[in-house]
């Protein structure tokens, strides 16, 4: 082949085949300083690799919640991983508010980006249509407006007298979410989690934990294949079972609730939550 | 006739009073009165041969037959296929303004709450948003919010057929003015006075000498209550329905 | 209740429950002059209700394509039925160019909206998201800017050196499609075929025909709720089966190649059309 | 070593060296050739123990992975997923422009081609675009299309990371030179010349005397083709696989 048809167009690296890893792996190929896409609580929630992260020191994250956090985001934020969190709630669900974020704000230890739900999917989209912004309704005389640089009002191009707020595509660099199952091939199933599914298209890598590691293909089965994440969006998957305890996981099984309440009340203090990150590992 | 009910009960049957007319009914995720009243709703329109009401709770797999993710509903608000929603808050000023981010400053809040979820969209988008809260008090109701989430009114320009369409408290009912941005007394739950109301509101509002009360729930309606709807509201909110007084 | 409770926020009648109607009936629900969308041969095509809707003499249609057309298509262009076609491209598949439709854009017989694949799906997505119009990238440079006042060339907000496309929202009045099954409270399988569902969300109403209805609900079977379209967004549905003869339905059954050559070689000319039209039935 | 092999082989394995390095493939529907040619080049990795293609085969099911619909093909390309697509087109011209609307007046071509489908957007997202259309003439190679469904090259300010790679014809292989928008004739296939190949063109290119015969694949190749590459095309191509020549 001549230089003419080798010089242009080479694959950019940033697309592979899914590794398959242990969770410690997993773990060592998250860096601290990246944009970190997560799940809400019981819906591909992974407190189990959290922890693995914080041990291993992660710091610096910005991390993306999609579009809401629970119980390990807060204890991300209250290992002081946290540099930047883009959320529209942080909350710990029945069992009330969420004690490492509202300590850390009232002390500003972390830049707060407040959204609002649909417009952190109109980020996602934005990132996973590759366009640079979307439009979204609402939102003009909410003060979330004020602090969001990545936020505009414009005129719709359509209807100059109509005010829109535009706002700007969200990239995770990696995304980490647990689901339920995923097949030698690196497919993942995520059934109606449709939100997990736009994360991983809008994100540069996404990595899967699972409860089980299916040896044929989930897309073979056509009434499952609407709700698989296909291979070529899962970077790697590690099989952890029960990863997402205790806030549990969709379909799979549910909530402990008293252990959240657990961590709720340890957490009001700093030193009640490193006692309680130290002192409980997990249920499995 | 009016019968003795608790003050959850008036309020359930006071939500499903505001819903008459609703054929879609989304419901946030712990939100046990507001789910409660939707289902109360559905039932009465169902013995009264009226329209079928569709209920989603948000968080429920039975009581939700979204298939898109937790998107799929603020793309259905903004298609115009839900009627009706419930907001809270932390504060609710007098100008229909919501706040659930923070008090004492913002970003770095004394108080922060969860955040805005997705209230700064859907008040735009949903045509009956009822706030909701049992708290009522000049701590909550409040002349101004420390935080706007969402506002409850827009200037011209801004694309809104949505908004608050009133609020409920443990103590009383507003019905919102889009025209003049104020709040208007509707009714005083049985035990209160308007005078105790203006005491309890920290913003000013209309019809502030309201000596309507707000009424309960017929013989009828109140069986169904403590029947159908605390067995329906137990696969979601077992707790909360094992609170409700239960039929004799 | 007192006036002030409810003379405001109203239910707006766009949105109903599913009704369960005869083809027939369906055909009389559909008006002359709408904005129709279609699904692409394949994927949800219906010419059984096509020719119906031929029969009862349909006309004046804005049709939109999902984002390209087939056979059901040029049987309407050849019927006279189609006022507006958008659409990123129409052809019978293997068997080649579309000749009603050849023969109306000669004659100048229809107005086209000549689009592109992923313009119309931005287009579709705008409507979904309740947005005015959506961003897309590419697009400039391409004569098709000239002939669609409702694309826009503009500046990205955030970064004015770059000028990119907005497409406005498009909103059919109905859409109608083929399905494989529905359930007694109006949920419709699709599978992955995630553009009807779009096309559905995107639409003010959606009319649904199925090869059959399934007593049980749809969305009981987790495997399966991924890829179905809620009944909130189906007005009705209709029992026909073999519907999609001869395009084909996706994981039912194939393409009946054979018949559409036959129609391919008959609509080459406006008297084979109308001869193959009235000559031909259906193979069920 | 060279070996006979037919036409569409030739181009089959000049499609395969075309795609070296890529990772993931896209394949519209009803173009066999590109699919084999795809097919092949994850064989010959596979074989030399290089990286993994995906190919994805647009209307197949067997080869196609997306759950999203086909919305996803171009979402997928949008976030830079996709390394390589083919587009064909009525006319191609110098410039890399391609029509695949029609000829002969817009909107009321005399001669109207199905439409543009995704290519006004794929020629500016996938990075090795490879035009690929076996007629050879000046009838479809034009020095100015009449319609420009999509465009070769864009001017500084529109977001542009993919475009043209090559022109691939049964007669000959160019190249695309981005910097200049213009094709450099890279190889002649065997049985043409040069000059043949600038009478059959209807748009001026560089290197027009090249003296580079397209070179056709080995023993090996071209065994792998004939068995296993065939096997797996008819899966999706029954027809097309049965006109290619079988192993012996």
């Amino acid at each position: 082949m001549t230089e003419g048809l080798t010089a242009d167009g080479a694959a950019n690296g940033s697309w592979n085949m899914t590794d398959f890893v242990s969770p410690e792996t997993m773990v060592q190929m998250i860096p601290s300083g990246i944009k970190l896409g997560l799940a809400p609580d019981g819906a591909g929630s992974c407190p189990a690799m959290i922890r693995l992260l914080i041990e291993r020191g992660i710091r610096d994250l910005h991390v993306v919640c999609t579009p809401i956090g629970g119980m390990q985001i807060d204890m991300l934020i209250g290992a002081g991983a946290v540099a930047v969190l883009e959320t529209s709630a942080i909350s710990l669900g029945e069992t009330g508010g969420a004690p490492c974020f509202a300590r850390a704000i009232r002390n500003g230890e972390l830049r707060m980006l407040d959204g609002t739900c649909p417009a952190v999917f109109a980020g996602l989209t934005a990132a996973a249509k590759g366009v640079p912004f979307m439009p979204i309704r609402g939102i003009i005389g909410s003060d979330l407006l004020k602090n969001r640089p990545d936020w505009k009002v414009t005129a719709n191009p359509f209807d100059e007298s109509e005010k829109i707020v535009v706002v700007s595509a969200i990239q995770p660099d990696i995304s980490l979410i647990h689901a339920p199952e995923a097949d030698r091939f690196g497919n993942v199933r995520l059934g109606r989690r449709r939100e997990i599914m736009l994360l991983a298209h809008a994100s540069k890598k996404t990595f899967v934990t699972v409860e089980r590691i299916s040896e044929t293909s989930l897309l073979d089965d056509e009434k499952l294949a609407a709700g698989v994440l296909p291979a070529m969006y899962v970077s790697a998957v590690a099989e952890y079972r029960n990863a997402a305890w205790p806030t549990g996981l969709y379909t799979e099984y549910d909530l402990d609730a008293r252990e959240v309440e657990n961590y709720a009340r340890a957490a009001r203090s700093p030193e009640g939550f490193r006692a309680y990150m130290t002192g409980t590992r997990s249920a499995a | 006739m009016m019968l003795e009910c608790t003050n959850r009960e008036l309020l359930i049957y006071t939500i499903s009073r505001l819903l008459a007319g609703a054929r879609h009914v989304a419901v946030g995720m712990s939100s046990p009165m507001p789910a409660a009243g939707a289902m109360l709703r559905r039932a009465l329109n169902k013995k009264q041969g009226r329209e079928d009401v569709q209920v989603s709770i948000l968080g429920s797999i039975r009581h939700n037959s979204f298939t898109g993710g937790s998107e799929e509903l603020f793309e259905c608000a903004a298609q115009g296929r839900i009627d009706a929603f419930f907001l809270g808050g932390g504060q609710i000023d007098g100008k229909g303004n919501v706040n659930l981010v923070g008090a004492g400053g913002y970003p770095n809040s004394e108080v922060r709450w969860p955040g805005s979820y997705g209230s700064a969209y859907l008040y735009f988008l949903v045509p009956r948003v009822i706030l909701f809260r049992e708290e009522h008090s000049p701590r909550v109701l409040v002349d101004q919010v420390d935080f706007i989430s969402a506002p409850g009114v827009s200037e011209k320009g801004v694309y809104r057929r949505g908004g608050p369409h009133a609020l409920l408290t443990s103590a009383a009912l507003f019905s919102f003015q889009r025209d003049v941005g104020r709040f208007r007394l509707e009714s005083v739950h049985p035990g209160r006075s308007a005078h105790e109301i203006r005491e309890m509101t920290g913003f000013s509002f209309d019809n502030d000498g309201c000596e309507v009360q707000t009424p309960g729930p017929d013989a009828a309606t109140l069986a169904l209550m403590r029947n159908q709807i605390r067995t329906e509201l137990a696969e979601t909110y077992p707790q909360f329905a094992a609170s409700l007084p239960e039929a004799a």
